[in-house]
C-alpha cells in the first residue's frame, strides 16, 4: 500500500520537475526573441544577463552545479558587465 | 516590397525543413534522464563507477576536466589567456575613457569595500575545495575576477590596476598555463606520460590543488585584465 | 586604531565565515582557511581599508544583530501598509522626495541608517551625500519615523557611539 | 506535536516570503514610475527571499548548510538595498524626475503609463 503511495508521489514529482523546467525554457525563449529584436544594446545585455541567469537555474536544475556557478558567474555577472562597458564606449543604439 | 516578401517566404520555407528533421530526431531521443539511454549505459557509467578512484578527486566533474580529459582543459586555459592577448592587442593602446563625473555613493563604497574580502575568501574557498565540492578553478578564479571589476567601479579602475605592477599581471595572467604546464611536464616521470597525475594519493591531491590554484589566480587576473583593457584602465 | 589591530580584525571576520563556509568542520579546512584569512585580511587593510577603518568591532556586530530583530519588528507594520496601497484598486499613491539631516556622523551607522530606509517598506533612499539623506517614499505618511528623528535615535543606540576611529 | 509545529513554522514563513514576492510584483506592475518601482522590487528582493530562505534555514536546523543560508540572509540584507539605493541614485543624478500625483492629474494621465517613456 505505502509502496504504491510513494511510487505514485515520485510520478507526481517528475512531472512538477518537467513543468518547471518547460517554465524555464518557455522564458529562455521569450529572452532570446527579446535579445533578437530590441534595438537598445544596453537592454540586450541586461536582458542577455537575464538569459543567462534563467539558463543557470535549468543547469542547477539538471544536476549540474559546476557549470551552474560558471554560468551565474560568467553569464550574469561578467560578460554582462563587459558588455555595459563596451556599450558605453560605443553607443547604445544598434544602426 | 515583394522581393522583400518573397525573402521572408524563402526563410520561413528553409527554417520549417530544417526544423522538421530536427523535430523527427528530437522525437526518437530517449526520454531525459532515461536509464536506458546510450549516454548513460556506455562511458559515463564507467566514469561514475571509477572515475572517482582513477582521477583523483570526488568530485567527478573536476576528475575528468584534471586527468581524464586534461589535454582539452588545457587548451581552453591557453584559449583564456588568448583572448586576454587579443582583447589587450586591440583595446590596450585606446585612449583612456573620460572619468565618470559622478562619484560612486558612500553607501556603495562602504558596502563592497566591506564585501570584498568575503569575496575573496568565498573565491578562494571554492577554488582549494573544487576537487570535493562543486566549482573549481575556473569557478573561484571568476569570482576573483568579479571582485576586482566590483573594486573598480568604487576604487577607479586604474588605481586597482596598478595595485600590481604591469609584468606582474602579465605573471599573474599566465599562472593557469604555467602551472598547467609545468604539472603535465610533470606526469612524464611520476606517471610516465604527459598530463598523467601520479598514483600516489597524497602527491595527486597536492598536484590537484595546484591545478585549481593556478587557474584560478590566471583566470581571475585575465577577467580583470579583460576589464581593465576595455574601460582603458591598463597601461600595460 | 593601529594598522595591526585592523589586520587582526579583518583576519578574524575573514577567519570565521572561511569556518562557516567549511562546516563541518576538517583538520584541512584549518590549515587552508588560517593563511588565506590572514593574507585577505592584510591585503583588504593594506588597500581597502588603509584610510579609514570599516569601525565593525565585537560590540557592534552584536549591535548589528539586535539592530536586524529592532528592524524586522519596524518592517512587518509598514509592509502591510504598503500591501494595503499595492492591492487598493485607486492605489493611493502620493510620491514625494524628502530631504533629511541626520545627526549620525559614522560611516557604519550612515550605511545602515540608508539600507533601512531602502528595506523599509514605503520609503528608498535616493541618495546620501554628507549629512544630506535624500529618501523617496510612496507617500508622506510612511517617512513619520524618519522625520521625528526616532529612526537615527534608535540606530545610534543599537550600533553608535562605540569603538569609534581614534 | 514539535516536528509538526516546525513545519508548520516552515510552511508560514515560505508563504509569507511569496506573498511578499505577490505583492512586490503587483507593485512592479501597478507602480507609474521608476522610483516607485525600484521600491517594489527592491523590498521584494531582500524581504521575500529573507524570509524564504529563513524558513529554508529553520528547515535544515542547525547544521553546516542552515549557518550557510543564515549568512546568505545576512549577505541579502546587505547587498539588495545596497543595489536599490545605486540605481535610484544613478536615476536620480542624471536628473530622472519623480511622477507625482499632482503630475498625473494635470496631464489627465491614468498611473501605469505617465513617464519613464524613455
Amino acid at each position: 500500500m505505502t509502496g504504491s503511495v510513494t511510487a505514485k508521489y515520485r510520478e507526481m514529482r517528475v512531472n512538477a520537475t518537467d513543468l518547471f523546467d518547460l517554465v524555464l525554457l518557455a522564458l529562455l525563449l521569450t529572452c532570446a526573441i527579446g535579445i533578437a529584436r530590441l534595438k537598445d544594446l544596453a537592454a540586450c545585455a541586461i536582458l542577455f544577463s537575464a538569459y543567462s541567469f534563467i539558463l543557470c537555474l535549468v543547469w542547477a536544475h539538471r544536476g549540474a552545479p559546476d557549470v551552474a556557478m560558471t554560468e551565474a558567474a560568467v553569464g550574469a555577472g561578467i560578460t554582462t558587465v563587459l558588455f555595459l562597458v563596451v556599450i558605453s564606449r560605443v553607443g547604445r543604439r544598434e544602426k | 516590397m515583394n522581393r522583400r516578401r518573397a525573402g521572408r517566404i524563402l526563410t520561413a520555407v528553409l527554417i520549417a525543413a530544417l526544423a522538421v528533421p530536427l523535430m523527427y530526431g528530437m522525437v526518437q531521443l530517449p526520454a531525459p534522464g532515461h536509464a536506458d539511454a546510450p549516454a548513460h549505459t556506455n562511458v559515463s557509467a564507467g566514469y561514475i563507477e571509477r572515475g572517482a578512484e582513477l582521477g583523483g578527486s570526488e568530485n567527478l566533474v573536476t576528475g575528468v576536466l584534471l586527468n581524464f580529459r586534461a589535454l582539452d582543459t588545457f587548451g581552453e586555459v591557453l584559449v583564456i589567456f588568448t583572448a586576454w592577448l587579443a582583447v589587450a592587442a586591440v583595446a590596450g593602446t585606446a585612449s583612456n575613457a573620460e572619468r565618470d563625473p559622478v562619484p560612486p555613493s558612500p553607501v556603495v563604497d562602504y558596502v563592497i569595500r566591506l564585501l570584498g574580502p568575503f569575496i575573496a575568501i568565498f573565491a578562494l574557498f571554492v577554488i582549494v575545495n573544487g576537487h570535493v565540492l562543486p566549482g573549481g578553478g575556473f569557478q573561484g578564479g571568476v569570482l576573483l575576477g568579479a571582485m576586482l571589476i566590483l573594486l573598480s567601479l568604487v576604487m577607479d579602475a586604474e588605481t586597482v590596476a596598478r595595485a600590481v605592477s604591469a609584468r606582474s599581471w602579465i605573471w599573474l595572467r599566465a599562472t593557469g598555463v604555467l602551472v598547467f604546464a609545468m604539472v603535465a611536464v610533470m606526469g612524464l616521470p611520476l606517471a610516465g606520460y604527459l598530463f598523467g597525475l601520479p598514483d600516489e594519493p597524497g602527491l595527486r591531491q597536492v598536484l590537484t590543488v595546484a591545478l585549481e590554484l593556478g587557474i584560478g589566480i590566471g583566470g581571475g587576473a585575465v577577467l580583470a585584465g579583460l576589464f581593465f583593457a576595455i574601460a582603458g584602465a591598463d597601461r600595460s | 586604531m593601529s594598522a595591526v589591530h585592523r589586520w587582526v580584525q579583518l583576519s578574524t571576520a575573514l577567519f570565521v565565515f572561511w569556518l562557516v563556509l567549511s562546516m563541518p568542520l576538517d583538520l584541512s579546512d584549518l590549515l587552508w582557511g588560517l593563511p588565506a584569512a590572514v593574507a585577505a585580511g592584510g591585503l583588504a587593510g593594506a588597500f581597502l581599508w588603509r584610510e579609514a577603518s570599516p569601525g565593525i568591532g565585537a560590540r557592534r556586530v552584536a549591535g548589528l544583530v539586535f539592530y536586524t530583530f529592532d528592524l524586522v519588528r519596524q518592517i512587518v507594520p509598514a509592509a502591510l501598509q504598503v500591501a494595503r496601497v499595492v492591492l487598493d484598486p485607486a492605489l493611493p499613491l502620493d510620491p514625494k522626495m524628502i530631504v533629511h539631516r541626520t545627526p549620525l556622523d559614522d560611516d557604519l551607522e550612515r550605511v545602515t541608517l540608508a539600507n533601512t530606509i531602502t528595506l523599509t517598506p514605503g520609503t528608498h533612499c535616493v541618495d546620501l551625500d554628507g549629512d544630506r539623506v535624500t529618501v523617496h517614499c510612496l507617500s508622506p505618511s510612511f517617512a513619520a519615523s524618519l522625520i521625528d528623528g526616532s529612526l537615527d535615535k534608535r540606530i545610534s543606540t543599537s550600533i553608535g557611539g562605540v569603538e569609534r576611529d581614534e | 506535536m514539535i516536528d509538526a509545529a516546525h513545519a508548520l513554522l516552515v510552511c508560514f514563513l515560505v508563504i509569507a516570503g511569496a506573498a511578499f514576492f505577490f505583492i512586490g510584483t503587483l507593485g512592479l506592475l501597478r507602480f507609474p514610475d521608476f522610483y516607485t518601482r525600484i521600491h517594489a522590487v527592491t523590498k521584494c528582493d531582500a524581504l521575500g527571499a529573507g524570509l524564504v530562505l529563513l524558513g529554508l534555514a529553520i528547515w535544515r536546523g542547525p547544521d553546516g548548510e542552515g549557518v550557510r543560508i543564515l549568512a546568505l540572509i545576512a549577505l541579502l540584507l546587505i547587498s539588495s538595498p545596497t543595489a536599490g539605493h545605486a540605481l535610484a541614485r544613478a536615476a536620480f543624478r542624471t536628473g530622472l524626475k519623480p511622477w507625482t500625483r499632482n503630475d498625473g492629474e494635470r496631464d489627465g494621465e491614468i498611473p501605469g503609463d505617465a513617464s519613464e517613456r524613455d
